[in-house]
């Protein structure tokens, strides 16, 4: 059985410091959840963990298996390509959805729907 | 070769993803791998994607380069603009863009490269009409943005895909 | 290992097996489905038949079948004793009759009816065969789940209804069942049931409180099963709700709850259990009289027969609680008979209720029931115009009616007396026959009870016969299919043989009894069970 | 560890048995989901809790409780889970046919 | 000194990231909108995908890479089902 | 020959409810000949009998707990059997004529001789509980014979009276008779005779003696339980002429005769039966007096004898014995052909009413001097029978048998009864027979057929003969009785009609002197008057009886059901909770239970984070779940998420991934449920919220929660805190390798050494989509929900306007990348699947992980292309997936009997395979590929079933709308 203490300084430090960069980059991002003000620039800031915190702590994970257990294959690779590949889905749909329900709402911050003139919206609620 | 072999990079890719899961090059992964591969391919056939070809392989380096690129710059952005450290207010706001882009797994990836790089989300596409509504989260100019996308990754991605 | 050891596990697994056959088999051949579940049900009745008669005769009481060939008590094993043989007979006895009544029209009111009947025998013989706490909770969750399909069988609003209670009662009353097993197991270390009973004298006095606590939560949920007051309020509702051959087959599900109460406080709390002998039984005493009350008054109070047969249901739920609770020996065997001649008693008195209800408003019912089922969508098919208006229904109407109130009153000369008899004489004379033992208060009680729920049965069931048989004004005889009718008259006919051969039952249940308050052999049995081959031989 | 572990099962229970008390079949479904996590957690704690033991062993040898978790709870607790989830599957469509037939999400049918 | 390093970074990252699930559950619970608490549901999932990785790393065991991976190819399916749900009132059609 | 006796009426009344209901006469003739047979067999036995043996036979039936079919005959039985069997010959004779062809003449037959045999086994039995069996029997038989013309009201009342009634008492006599046996040791009635101190001398004597009377008094119709017998005259004449003379009511008689030896003699017997004979002596003949129906009248003198004959044995002397036993035989005879003949009467002129029938003598003389006779012996006129036993008990009444104020009383009590009886037959006579010509009969009297007559005239005769030479008559047969019941106790008596004059003589005297006198006053008054007796009019025990009945049987049983159970489910599950709680704390507290002390020392702060976070789900969801269902939805997820990474923390991958994947498919499956919930908005007007009560309710829910959960908490604590108890787990661990052939120790527990929970378990999983299948096809949404949603309809309705665009378009742009996406992770998620069963053996995964990943690509698909989209492309069969996922799992392990290995049993082993190298093969691979494919048949199935909805929902409204406009249009 391996332990982390096992790895070496000079592959614990790129180790420590991604997992420490992935991390805050992570709970930048979900300040960001909580700090932006409308619902369209909050659907920003899962990208951050999405993107840069997944990819360095699997970075760290990588280098670290890599080193503790000699071998030399990326798996974790495999969750950097899924996460980015589902990722824009669910985004996309509530995005989408949110457009949608503001429009029908007639609110006057997003733009209207390109086709077409509007159809009458009055008389629903969601 | 075509009707054995509908998708055959597909079963490449997944050849790959199960060798990858299995952390195994085993001649018995292999076998069974491709196996997999192929029957996947022909289940595929029945739900009938799109089938592409992609042409300039060298492209797809270039662009994912590209890619990364921005991604790295753009998640700094964005943190700045979450931990409110930039000088000036933040000014987010939608972007319409009309795409030439036609093909649904160019627009696929050009989706996930969009919701992949902080700061810029795709929100609506109208498929007759070609515009691309998305929301840029630090928006300075919305004509510098149509045009990033335009020239940084529809274009690559046109060469690519058509 | 021969043949006959590998029957044990066939009363599980023959009724899945025709189970998984029958699904995807086309609905429209339901009566094929019924024919090929009727003849695995057959098939497992004699099964039944067989390995009661190997308990019966052998000397050390319990064969144990290991599960993939892994020795008690770590793998999962099923344990054939007279007990479990004797539920499992019943059971198929149960389950032939509700299965030929089904065929008549019944099983048409939805899909899958053959499946989840045969899956809930599953799920009910495994509960009585098992030797394994855990597994037993796997088999009691299949037999539920089937049984909540089976309720819902042919929906309507009062079916779902009862069924959300009953399931949601139930789904809560399995969180305690798990909550209890597991307490248990992180208290001994041990899943398996004689495993658990030897450990149960050794371990120390911390262990043997949350072993105790985990027991009474896993006892609730038994008592919930079985109906007990305050916890069976939901059966009633739910047995009347059910189309008839389901209510029917449902007279065996509460005995799950009482087999097990029984199985568990006699192997696990009997006098070998040090300072835990005796755990649950004041609860099983008392809880048990006051459902007697509960249900006896419930009996009186109800209008409809439905109803009626339900708190039918929780008078004899009550009275084997108490009887278990009293801690006589000797109850236990007359107790034993009671359970089999109760519970085909309320089987037919379910599925002959629909029959007599028809008789009062002909018809009306019947119609009203395809309306409901084959309603507005979906189904066209048409409902066929067969069976006849046999001459003397009324009669033999009548008849089964007169044997059912006379069954459930505890009237003489059918079994319901015989067996009330039995346990008045086990409590009268728990030694020796005129033995000097005094009867204590609780006993009394008890006494008191049984005579009282029998009369208020009596009263009940003369009120709604002579409502339904004597006051119609002459109406349209029913149209009764014979195989709507024989399974009622099979049923009733078997409590008149147990009568007859009240003898040699009783011979038999007191052996049982015998068995389950001296559980060493079977203790025994199951942990020194061999395991198969040449490599097992360890 | 036990101490966070039980005060979750605490938590979990106590939200699962309030909603289990309330007058829609809704919030019934949600406590029965509870419930059935409070009750799985439980389970899992009588094996007693272990931080990286994984019942996994190495290939050709025998494992033993000083090296490895408990294995019972974990596989009672994935037989519990699957039937929690057939449960609530159950429970979920008997719920809408309630709602469909009486015309009100009211356990008992009725306001 | 390498060990007490690495423990306590790992530590700290594990923290900051149970953090990050905090604020999403506070999106969750503060709404205001359905799309919101969804957008939150979806961090939540993301950050508890890293969460089980620094875990891994932390007990140099890779056996419980599948559940990340699996968070990470069918966490989505939930959040489209919501998603869905909000967009056509109804998640399959 | 005891065994024929009493399985001849039986096999008849089988035979006669055979014959076709219109056949009266051959079940007239079956009746007659197995009454004629009985009594011939019976009569057969006499000189065995008369010899004083007791004639035994034994068939075992529970020699265990002593209850066998024994029949015993000796002289008492022996003329109460003949007593049975020679008047029931008669009422069959009788009633050949009486019956009417309308009715089921057949029935009436059948349940009169099955009345027979039933009386014969009470008074053949020699077991206590075989008596009691039968005794039953006489009931429930009874209540059929009552209620013969059960269209009439009356008739149905007076049998469910009587039933209740004498079963109830006879319930009561049974525990009786089971404490005998108790005392004794033994039901066997020679036994139980034999053992009479011993009875009388136990502590439960007075317990036994009151229920058994219970049981007697009842029978007999003794105050205060008579009024049943009055009523009970609605059943045809031959019914109440057998049943009132010489059997029901006389079984309670023959009871207390036949265990006089052993209950007799005490204070306590003495007392109860006492007063229970004398009352019922005096009220009966009171009661008679001012009776208006002949039936009736007859009726209450009934009562009123039977009283005399358990006065005469409350007395506990054995000549008084003898008399009573002497009373029986007569009154069975002049009482069965008073009833005979009142039933003539009703029969000829259509009316039982004695204000309205008069004069009849003229018509019928016949049958008015076998009236006059019967009636002069029941007021016990010289010469005739009952005067003999009347004398005899007014003898005993003037004796002194123990001194206190009953005894004192009797022979006042037993002079009136008799003047009133004097009285009640008079009135009969007169009434009936004399006076002006009738008027306005519903018929014209005339004589009946002489067959009629017939057994009315042997009954009378018989009357005669007895009172006049009674010694050369009855006086051996009674001898044999009476010998029988008392053994060596039998006193020197003498049957002559002359005594001499004596006490006895001259209250005789009194008696018929003042019963003429009374007779004479009260003629006036009885023409005219209304039924029932003054002062007594309104106490009609009968309404008394229903209004308790109901009261008790109905209203209270419907009260106290409503107080002590519910129908609602709230309550229910509070009991339940509330009943767990108890349950634990009380069996944890009452042994000193401690909880283990805290420690922090082992507390992970990022852990405890996660569960912080965990927590706020978990509350925040129950919070929310009312008016906020996709949040608490959301919240539940939350909670999930936390369970699931806990499982990975605390070393169960295969927890975690199982519980990951379930979650997933839940949260689909609740939103797919969610669209047929309309919403529910919160209304702060909403009178509910408001008011003190509900806020109470509340306020207890949450206190159980807390209590709960607190509960929880504690056990899980200490049980975590303590050291693990030697357990089976390290046998798994030792060998999940070596024997199961898998690393994955779970795995292997689950496929292996537990493969047969998790059988159990995929059956469960099966039945409920089968469930979940069956429940939707029938499934009608509420009403508001059918309608399509409002987005899709916004969003049609907005393509519908644009000119260029299709309904659909927007959906379709809106979907346009994701669905491209959806549908590439199909082969992705099928991989993982395929990653997940394959290595399930040895890693965390398995076949059912696998199973809900690749329903869960399914559903992704249908989320991506729809319901119709994805159908058109892929064949889904889930339910055959099912089955063969059922079957693979059984046959695998049914695979190991072909080895003579028990089921499951599995076998692992490596393949060498060229090139690939070692394999793993196991058998429990493929048990797991049947759990795979029904786990994907099921959750698929309930997934689909579910979506399913959207699709037919349109088509319902279609029906509807269809409906609705072919209603309107016609
Ligand atoms: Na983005
Ligand atoms: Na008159």
């Amino acid at each position: 059985m391996t332990h982390l203490t096992d790895l070496p300084v000079w592959a614990a430090i790129p180790v420590c410091l991604l997992l420490l960069g992935g991390s805050a980059i992570t709970l930048v991002g979900s300040i960001g959840l909580i700090r932006l003000k409308t619902f369209y620039g909050r659907l920003h800031a899962p990208t951050l963990s999405s993107s840069a915190g997944t990819v360095l702590i699997c970075l760290a994970s990588m280098i670290a298996f890599a080193v503790l257990q000699n071998r030399w294959i990326f798996h974790e690779v495999l969750i950097i390509i899924f996460v980015i590949l589902t990722t824009p889905v669910t985004l996309m749909l509530l995005g989408q959805s949110a457009l949608y329900r503001d429009r029908i709402e007639g609110s006057t911050d997003v733009p209207r729907k390109t086709t077409g003139p509007e159809p009458d919206l009055s008389a629903i609620d969601i | 070769m075509r009707y054995w072999f509908p998708y055959p990079l597909l079963s490449l890719s997944l050849l790959a993803l199960w060798l990858l899961i299995n952390q195994s090059l085993s001649i018995g992964h292999i076998l069974l791998g491709s196996t997999l591969g192929i029957s996947w391919a022909w289940i595929m056939v029945n739900l009938q994607p799109d089938k592409t070809r992609l042409h300039k392989l060298r492209r797809i380096a270039v662009l994912t380069g590209r890619v990364a690129v921005d991604v790295v710059r753009s998640n700094l952005t964005v943190m700045r603009v979450i931990l409110g450290t930039g000088s000036r207010p933040v000014n987010s706001g939608f972007v319409a863009i009309d795409l030439s882009l036609r093909d649904d797994n160019a627009l696929a990836l050009l989706a996930c490269i969009l919701t992949a790089t902080p700061g810029t989300a795709w929100l609506e596409f109208d498929r007759q009409t070609g515009v691309l509504t998305i929301h840029v989260l630090d928006l300075e100019n919305g004509a510098r943005w149509s045009d990033l996308i335009k020239c940084r990754y529809e274009a690559p991605l046109k060469e690519i895909f058509e | 290992m021969n043949g006959l050891h590998h029957l044990i596990v066939l009363p599980i697994l023959l009724p899945l097996v025709t189970a998984a056959v029958l699904i995807p088999v086309d609905e429209r051949n339901r009566t094929t489905k019924g024919v090929i579940g009727f003849v695995s049900t057959i098939l497992v009745f004699l099964a039944g038949v067989v390995l009661m008669r190997a308990a019966a005769t052998s000397q050390d009481g319990a064969s144990v079948y290991l599960l993939g060939n892994w020795p008690a008590p770590f793998g999962i094993v099923l344990v054939l004793d007279r007990l479990s043989a004797l539920m499992l007979v019943l059971t198929s006895v149960l389950a032939l009759a509700t299965q030929a009544f089904s065929m008549s029209k019944w099983h048409r009111m939805g899909h899958h009816f053959h499946s989840l009947f045969q899956l809930m025998l599953a799920g009910l013989n495994g509960a009585f065969l098992t030797g394994d706490l855990f597994n037993l909770f796997v088999f009691f969750e299949m037999m539920l789940a089937a049984s909540y399909g089976l309720l819902l069988h042919g929906s309507g609003p009062l079916r779902v209804k009862a069924g959300l209670h009953y399931i949601a009662v139930n789904l809560a009353a399995s969180s305690l069942f798990l909550i209890g097993v597991s307490m248990i197991y992180g208290a001994t270390g041990t899943l398996n049931m004689a495993d658990l009973a030897m450990r149960i004298g050794t371990i120390g006095p911390e262990s043997r409180m949350l072993m105790e606590a985990g027991a009474a939560l896993l006892g609730i949920a038994f008592l919930v099963k079985a109906g007990m007051w305050p916890l069976g309020f939901w059966l009633p509702a739910a047995y009347s709700a059910a189309t008839p051959p389901v209510a029917a087959i449902f007279a065996i599900l509460t005995k799950v709850g009482v087999y097990i109460l029984l199985r568990l406080s006699l192997l696990l709390f009997g006098s070998d259990a040090g300072n835990s002998a005796g755990f649950g039984q004041p609860v099983l005493l008392y809880g048990g009289l006051l459902t007697i009350g509960f249900g006896a008054i419930g009996v009186l109070a109800s209008q409809a027969m439905g109803r009626l047969a339900g708190y039918c249901v929780l008078v004899s739920s009550g009275t084997l609680m108490a009887a278990i609770g009293l801690g006589n020996g000797a109850v236990i065997g007359g107790a034993l008979f009671y359970l089999v001649s109760s519970t085909l008693t309320i089987c037919a008195f379910f599925l002959l209720i629909e029959l007599v209800e028809r008789a009062r408003d002909a018809g009306a019912d019947v119609l009203a029931v395809t309306m409901e089922a084959y309603g507005d969508i979906d189904e066209n098919e048409e409902e066929k115009e067969e069976g006849v208006a046999v001459p003397g229904t009324m009669a033999v109407l009548g008849l089964s009616f007169s044997a059912c109130a006379i069954l459930l009153s505890g009237l003489p000369p059918l079994s319901g007396f015989i067996a009330k008899f039995a346990m008045l004489h086990g409590l009268f004379n728990p030694g020796s026959f005129g033995g000097d033992a005094p009867v204590s208060g609780a006993e009394w009680t008890y006494t008191a009870l049984l005579i009282l729920s029998g009369l208020a049965a009596m009263i009940a069931m003369n009120r709604v016969g002579i409502r339904t048989f004597w006051t119609s004004i002459e109406g349209t005889i029913p149209r009764v299919f014979l195989i709507e009718i024989a399974p009622v008259l099979m049923l009733l006919a078997v409590c008149a043989f147990m009568s007859l051969q009240a003898g040699s039952a009783m011979r038999y249940m007191d052996a049982t009894a015998k068995a389950l308050s001296e559980p060493q052999n079977y203790i025994g049995r199951v942990m020194s069970a061999p395991r198969a081959g040449p490599t097992g031989g360890q | 560890m036990e101490l966070v572990l039980s005060a979750a099962i605490g938590v979990l229970s106590a939200s699962g048995v309030w909603l289990l008390f309330r007058p829609r079949t809704y919030q019934v479904i949600i406590g029965l989901s509870l419930l059935s996590y409070a009750v799985n957690l439980f389970i899992f704690g009588m094996g007693r809790l272990r931080v990286n033991a994984p019942p996994l062993l190495e290939p050709g040898g025998a494992g033993g409780l000083l090296t490895h978790t408990d294995p019972i709870p974990q596989a009672l607790v994935l037989t519990a889970i699957v039937i929690g989830f057939a449960m609530t599957a159950l429970f979920l469509v008997v719920l809408l046919a309630s709602r469909g037939f009486t015309g009100t999400d009211h356990v008992d049918g009725r306001e | 000194m390498n060990e007490l390093f690495i423990i306590w970074s790992i530590l700290i990252s594990q923290i900051l990231i149970g953090l990050a699930m905090g604020c999403a559950l506070f999106r969750i619970a503060r709404g205001p909108r359905a799309q919101d608490r969804i957008l939150g549901l979806d961090a939540l999932y993301i950050t508890a995908m890293l969460l089980l990785l620094t875990f891994g790393i932390r007990t140099a065991n890779s056996i419980y890479f599948e559940a990340a991976l699996i968070i990470a190819l069918l966490g989505f399916v939930s959040s489209i089902a919501f998603a869905k749900f909000l967009m056509r009132g109804e998640v399959i059609e | 020959m005891l065994l024929v006796l009493i399985l001849a009426p039986f096999a008849g009344s089988l035979a006669a409810i055979c014959i076709p209901t219109d056949k009266a006469t051959p079940a007239a003739w079956l009746s007659g000949g197995v009454a004629l047979f009985c009594l011939a067999t019976a009569a057969g036995l006499y000189p065995v009998i008369a010899s004083g043996r007791v004639l035994r036979h034994d068939v075992h039936w529970l020699p265990e707990l002593g209850l066998n079919f024994t029949l015993r005959m000796d002289g008492f039985a022996w003329m109460f059997a003949s007593l049975v069997t020679a008047i029931g010959l008669l009422v069959v004779v009788y009633a050949r004529y009486y019956m009417s062809a309308s009715d089921p003449v057949p029935r009436f037959f059948s349940l009169f001789l099955a009345f027979m045999g039933a009386m014969l086994g009470v008074v053949l039995s020699g077991n206590l509980i075989l008596l009691a069996i039968f005794w039953e029997l006489t009931s429930i038989v009874s209540f059929l014979l009552i209620g013969y013309w059960h269209h009439n009201a009356h008739a149905r009342e007076g049998a469910r009276m009587a039933l209740t009634i004498t079963g109830t008492g006879g319930l009561c006599m049974f525990v009786g008779l089971m404490l005998i046996g108790h005392i004794v040791g033994s039901y066997d009635l020679d036994i139980v005779l034999s053992s009479g101190d011993a009875i009388r001398n136990d502590p439960l004597y007075t317990t036994v003696l009151v229920l058994i009377l219970l049981g007697a008094l009842t029978k007999s119709a003794q105050f205060p339980f008579h009024f049943w017998l009055p009523h009970a005259m609605a059943a045809p004449t031959p019914v109440s002429a057998y049943l009132h003379s010489a059997t029901l009511v006389k079984a309670g008689v023959f009871l207390l005769t036949r265990l006089w030896p052993v209950l007799a003699g005490t204070d306590a017997w003495f007392w109860i039966v006492g007063l229970a004979g004398l009352s019922t002596l005096l009220l009966g003949a009171y009661f008679a007096i001012f009776q208006q129906d002949m039936k009736g009248l007859l009726a209450y003198s009934t009562i009123s004898h039977l009283g005399l004959i358990t006065v005469l044995l409350s007395l506990g002397s054995p000549l008084a014995a003898v008399a009573a036993i002497f009373h029986t035989m007569n009154h069975a005879t002049f009482k069965a052909s008073l009833f005979m003949a009142a039933g003539i009467i009703d029969h000829e002129t259509g009316t039982r009413d004695m204000r309205r029938l008069s004069g009849l003598f003229r018509h019928m003389p016949f049958t008015a001097t076998l009236a006059m006779v019967a009636s002069a012996a029941m007021a016990g006129v010289p010469l005739l029978n009952g005067f003999l036993s009347k004398e005899m008990f007014f003898a005993e009444a003037i004796e002194t048998h123990k001194y206190n104020i009953l005894d004192t009383v009797t022979p006042y009590v037993a002079t009136l009864a008799s003047m009133f009886a004097v009285t009640y037959s008079l009135r009969f006579i007169h009434s009936v027979f004399f006076g002006p010509q009738p008027h306005d009969l519903p018929k014209m009297p005339h004589e009946p057929p002489h067959w009629m007559r017939a057994p009315i005239e042997f009954l009378v005769f018989a009357c005669l003969v007895v009172g006049i030479v009674p010694s050369w008559t009855i006086g051996p047969f009674l001898h044999t009785a009476v010998k029988s019941v008392l053994g060596d106790a039998t006193p020197v008596y003498s049957l002559a009609v002359w005594h001499g004059w004596n006490l006895p003589l001259f209250m005789s005297v009194i008696a018929l002197v003042g019963g003429v006198g009374l007779f004479l006053i009260m003629k006036p008054y009885l023409a005219t008057s209304v039924e029932g007796p003054p002062f007594f009019r309104r106490l009609e025990g009968q309404r008394i009886f229903e209004r308790v009945l109901v009261t008790l049987s109905w209203k209270w049983a419907r009260s106290i059901e409503m107080r002590a159970g519910t129908r609602r489910l709230q309550p229910q599950m509070r009991i339940l909770v509330a009943v767990a709680l108890l349950a634990g704390a009380v069996t944890l507290l009452t042994q000193g239970f401690k909880p283990a002390a805290i420690f922090l020392r082992s507390v992970d702060p990022a852990f405890a984070l996660i569960w912080l976070i965990g927590m706020i789900c978990a509350v925040g969801a129950a919070y929310q779940a009312k008016f906020h269902r996709l949040a608490a939805l959301v919240l539940l997820g939350g909670a999930g998420l936390v369970t699931c990474i806990t499982f990975v923390w605390l070393s169960a991958p295969d927890l975690a991934v199982t519980q990951l994947l379930v979650e997933i498919v839940t949260t689909v499956l609740i939103l797919l449920g969610l669209r047929w919930l309309p919403k529910r908005i919160e209304d702060p007007n909403d009178p509910e919220i408001m008011t003190f009560s509900t806020r109470m309710r509340r306020l207890r829910d949450l206190a159980f929660a807390l209590f709960a959960g607190l509960g929880m908490m504690i056990i899980s604590y200490t049980m975590m805190s303590r050291e693990m108890p030697e357990t089976i787990s390290s046998y798994f661990l030792e060998r999940a390798y070596s024997e199961g052939g898998g690393t994955n120790v779970v795995n292997v527990i689950l496929v292996d050494f537990r493969g047969f929970d998790t059988l159990g378990e995929i059956a469960v999983l099966c039945i409920v989509a089968l469930t979940v299948f069956a429940l939707l096809l029938r499934f009608r949404p509420a009403t508001e929900s059918l309608e399509t949603p409002e987005q899709q309809r916004m969003q049609n309705a907005f393509d519908d306007e644009h000119p260029h665009r299709k309904t659909g378009d927007s959906i379709a742009e809106y979907l346009l990348v994701p669905s491209v996406i959806m549908r590439w992770m199909f082969p992705v998620i099928g991989m993982l699947s395929a990653f997940l069963f394959f290595r399930g053996h040895d890693l965390p995964g398995g076949g059912f992980a696998a199973g809900i990943a690749m329903s869960i690509g399914f559903i992704l698909q249908y989320m991506a292309g729809g319901t119709r989209w994805v159908e058109e492309r892929l064949r889904i069969h889930p339910l055959r997936w099912m089955a063969i996922g059922l079957v693979i799992a059984a046959a695998t392990g049914l695979g190991s009997w072909l080895f003579g290995y028990p089921f499951l049993t599995s076998h692992a082993q490596y393949a060498s395979l060229p090139i690939i190298g070692k394999i793993p093969l196991a058998t429990a691979i493929l048990f797991d590929l049947g759990v795979f494919s029904l786990v994907l048949g099921a959750t698929v199935l309930i997934l689909i079933a579910l979506a399913h909805q959207s699709v037919r929902a349109p088509r319902a409204h279609l029906i509807r709308a269809a409906r609705a406009a072919a209603k309107e249009g016609s």
